[in-house]
């Protein structure tokens, strides 16, 4: 029977984050605000994120809609950057998206991503990479002030 | 089903596979269709046997060439039954062909206050190049929109089509809402208006016959690739009046009579659109799958899938987790069936049916301004072809069946 | 000759054939290349397990075409040295690919009093896309003329370019001269005037390493046909700062970020420029071609090609009956031959050979302006390429020598 | 030998024709005049007529140059319509494009082709069709008033 591989990607943790997102929400104080939209599949992110005067990252939420994958991966994201400098979010950004293509991290990287991290499933769905991205993507552009584009 | 169909089966090894450990069932046919041996072989014949450039060559392989590129043509032209060989153009596709006519007799023709009318249904390729123009002449884009049924609105496109319309262009078949317009009708609308009537036929030629004489189009464009010829091949038809009227749309080796270092002159039609080397192997392709095509039937291909639809759009309409999208009457819809499983993102659905074997399409299908419309963002879409069988519709039921039991109720560790 | 090159013969099945009853030496490289069985063989594998449309598909079969397509880019972009995959677009050919050059960075950037400088030998595809820009914006097209040689004329480029130039746009190798033009020292001028410089391909890539870096170019066009890939396909390099800056080229599918009824954002490189579906087994055959060459390796083909020149050049030239252009050097010539037949018009010349199994070109050669500057009507051309032998060279002189009895000297029954 | 073959093509009148071509000069009369080329090989023909009041061929000559068939073929067209009247020219013209591409014609029809039915045997060169044919299109174009255009 086919199905029984998703669960390979649709882990229970996924589909959990995905059901019950966490940060799914507009903040108070928004530093940095990002609108991000996947144009193949026309998944959006809106991204908030309040800093504090030394750049550390003291609330984050998003709202939008999107499949499992981009949903879940928004939740997750939130989760693990929350109290991190932006500094270190970049880099858990750049260690999201090499794991996803498939290259090596030292498992201390991942470790970081937290729940994040079982998203290394979906080198196995190609065209779902992007669904996984989007989230950090947002997360990247809106720490650096680049504005939206198409690339989710 | 009809036993002639089922016969060609083994004529596509493609569809003799496994994905994901199950039997590959191809229902993204309107993406693109798989290809016969016969077009395979007719390419590998070409290269194997003839391959040389053509038109301007004094040797054999020229000349074997250059009859075979032509020969193409006219089998091109018999399929849509245009004229005269002459009014056919070898192009890179649809969009290409649309292109070129935006580019040319779009160009040359509209200007500021001039009206574009196109449907709300428009692919990407139908939709963009006419914005664009509009854009840059300071003309205006208008839309017909669609009925409550979700078939063209002719009332609605009366109103449209004004005496300020210049172009008319419209799908013959839709890639979303299975419909198939009513193009003869809107070619007499926009002619009594003095526009020229344009239709793209990227989804109508592959599956009807179609006959541009009796639809009176000015320009009529497809794709080889959708009617199993090969990629990079498709044909633009022009009424000889009109293609004789506009510029060229690229310059280069044979399109030419004579060049001279400030100026130069075009040669006759077909060529003066073909500049350099075209998709040769691609056009004998095409030849190749015009006749697999013929030899079938057009209308019993039509006949085909039809016997699908009405096995298959009941069941899914009848389902109260789908959302089905176009007509529900299997007697107006075509084998491309857009619809949504309630609560699951249809990129879930096209993943979970992957795993099945099933290959579907989700996305907004190049269409954004209809998902807009219809306020979507995005659908799966399944769409069929003759080599499909109820067992394919079958395959497709059960697997959105499992599908909607994975993501609402439970794998047995979620939820 | 090399064994190694030899040893390749039977990947091109073409070439062992009879015409007119004797053995075919296709000496006509410069119009189109033969194809070896690993393309063929990637086409009908593409064909028959991995076809579908690339980049939207969240199924299987999408997900391989798009791998394998997008490969191919990866491919075509290390085999010229381009900086990154985006800066390689496909295209239908080098027509396609200099036509798409002149109507966005050339309509974009040129107006009245700007000048566009090529070569007296360009190729009519890259002679009237410029020449029509010209007259469009009222620019000055201008021609760096040729030494005695039949060399491009380095001191004319250096008077012809200057503060008004705008684009410089030269053949990399001559489809007529048998020349390699000096591409890096032209784009040092251009851009020391504030020119672009864009390099016609079609010759050069075939036959020998480019790498579009060392040669500074900012756009390079080039076709697959020619390099033993498939009909229908092509690439244009162009410097990702360029290509950022200049608008797309065509409309459709694919090449959109998003699209509302009256406006609409373009994607990222290279797929701006790819709208519609595009030649996706052509690409992969084209990527194929790419292997078949690296896996000789360019220095290797360029070898072989200079030893059969080598061997045949001094023996044409010393023809009295003969008139050969291009340089009589053959270290400064290439495996492109054109020559006449004293007192036998080329038309004639070409039929004979034929006779004796020989295809060679008659004609313009697609460089009318060129044979206008020679004060020629037409002339033969030989052209050779990685299978020719020295064998096939001895089959063009013997069919010559022949030719030349049969018109010069009687039949038997004339004269 | 592959050559041999040549002979069905390059028969002996036809190489006579065109090592000797008949009324290639230019006339004092002239009633119809055309310069056509062939864009496929350069060659270019420029056909002088004289016409009697009742339309009759009074006198006809061509110059110009180009390969072995398209010379002769000139030459043989000029001797076959001299004296003819418009209409049979036309007919005759007619006639040859006809039968190059195979289609089939009258004996007598033919026969009134002169020597320039023996071009018959170009059907088995497509390639050199055109260069048969420029002479009688140039023919049939002056004759109707037409302009030069690329099509030989
Ligand atoms: C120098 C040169 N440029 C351009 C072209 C045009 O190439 P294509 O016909 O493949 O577009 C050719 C081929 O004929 C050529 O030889
Ligand atoms: C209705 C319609 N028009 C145009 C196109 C574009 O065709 P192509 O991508 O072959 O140029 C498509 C195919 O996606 C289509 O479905």
């Amino acid at each position: 029977m086919g199905l029984a591989k998703l669960n390979s990607l649709y882990r229970e943790v996924i589909l959990d984050h995905s059901d019950h997102p966490h940060h799914k929400c507009h903040l108070d104080d928004v530093s940095k605000e990002i609108e991000l939209k996947n144009p193949t599949c026309g998944d959006v992110i809106n991204l908030e994120i309040e800093l504090t005067d030394d750049d550390v990252i003291k609330n984050i939420g998003f709202t939008g809609e999107g499949c499992t994958i981009s949903q879940s991966s928004a939740s997750m994201m939130t989760d693990a950057v929350m109290g991190k400098s932006k500094d270190e979010a970049l880099k858990m950004a750049k260690t999201f998206s090499d794991m996803v293509i498939g290259k090596q991290h030292p498992q201390a990287d991942l470790d970081e991503l937290e729940d994040a991290a079982i998203l290394s499933s979906i080198m196995s769905f190609p065209a779902r990479i992007k669904c996984a991205t989007l989230a950090w993507w947002a997360l990247q552009r809106a720490l650096l002030n680049q504005t939206g584009t198409g690339e989710g | 089903m009809d036993t002639k169909i089922n016969n060609h089966l083994a004529d596509f090894p493609i569809l003799n596979q496994e994905v994901n450990g199950e039997r590959l069932v191809y229902l993204d046919n309107a993406a693109t269709a798989q290809k016969p041996l016969a077009v395979t072989e007719s390419l590998n014949h070409f290269y194997q046997t003839d391959n040389a450039n053509v038109h301007r060559g004094v040797h054999t392989l020229a000349e074997r060439a250059t009859e075979a590129y032509e020969e193409a043509r006219d089998k091109v032209q018999h399929f849509i039954n245009a004229a005269e060989p002459a009014e056919v153009i070898f192009t890179k596709g649809t969009t290409d062909g649309l292109n070129l006519i935006a580019s040319t007799y779009g160009e040359q023709n509209i200007i500021a206050g001039d009206e574009i009318v196109i449907s709300i249904t428009e692919h990407h390729s139908n939709l963009i190049p006419w914005q664009q123009l509009a854009i840059r002449k300071h003309a205006t884009l208008k839309y017909i929109g669609l009925t409550e049924d979700g078939e063209l609105d002719l009332v609605d496109a009366a109103k449209q089509i004004t005496n300020h319309t210049k172009i008319v262009s419209v799908a013959h078949a839709s890639n979303v809402m299975g419909t198939i317009n009513p193009i003869a009708e809107l070619a007499q609308l926009a002619h009594a208006h003095g526009a020229i009537m344009v239709a793209d036929g990227a989804q109508a030629v592959p599956h009807v016959a179609v006959d541009v004489q009796a639809l009176d189009v000015d320009f009529y464009a497809f794709s080889g690739h959708k009617m199993m010829g090969p990629t990079g091949i498709g044909a633009l038809y022009g009424k000889r009046e009109l293609l004789e009227r506009i510029k060229p749309y690229q310059f280069g080796g044979e399109m030419i009579d004579f060049v001279h270092q400030q100026d130069s002159t075009w040669t006759q039609l077909p060529w003066k659109f073909e500049a350099g080397t075209q998709n040769i192997a691609g056009a004998i392709g095409l030849g190749a799958a015009v006749d697999y095509l013929t030899d079938i039937g057009m209308n019993q291909v039509a006949a085909h899938e039809q016997s699908i639809v009405d096995y298959l759009l009941p069941k899914l309409v009848a389902d109260e987790d789908l959302e089905v999208y176009g007509p529900h009457d299997p007697a107006k819809h075509t084998g491309v069936i857009a619809f949504n499983l309630k609560g699951v993102h249809p990129h879930d659905v096209a993943t979970a049916l992957d795993m099945e074997g099933v290959a579907v399409r989700a996305g907004h299908h190049c269409a954004q301004p209809l998902m807009a419309y219809l306020n979507l963002v995005a659908t799966a879409r399944a769409s069929f072809y003759l080599y499909n069988t109820q067992e394919d519709a079958d395959a497709l039921l059960a697997a959105l069946a499992e599908t909607k039991e994975f993501f609402n109720h439970g794998t047995g560790e979620v939820k």
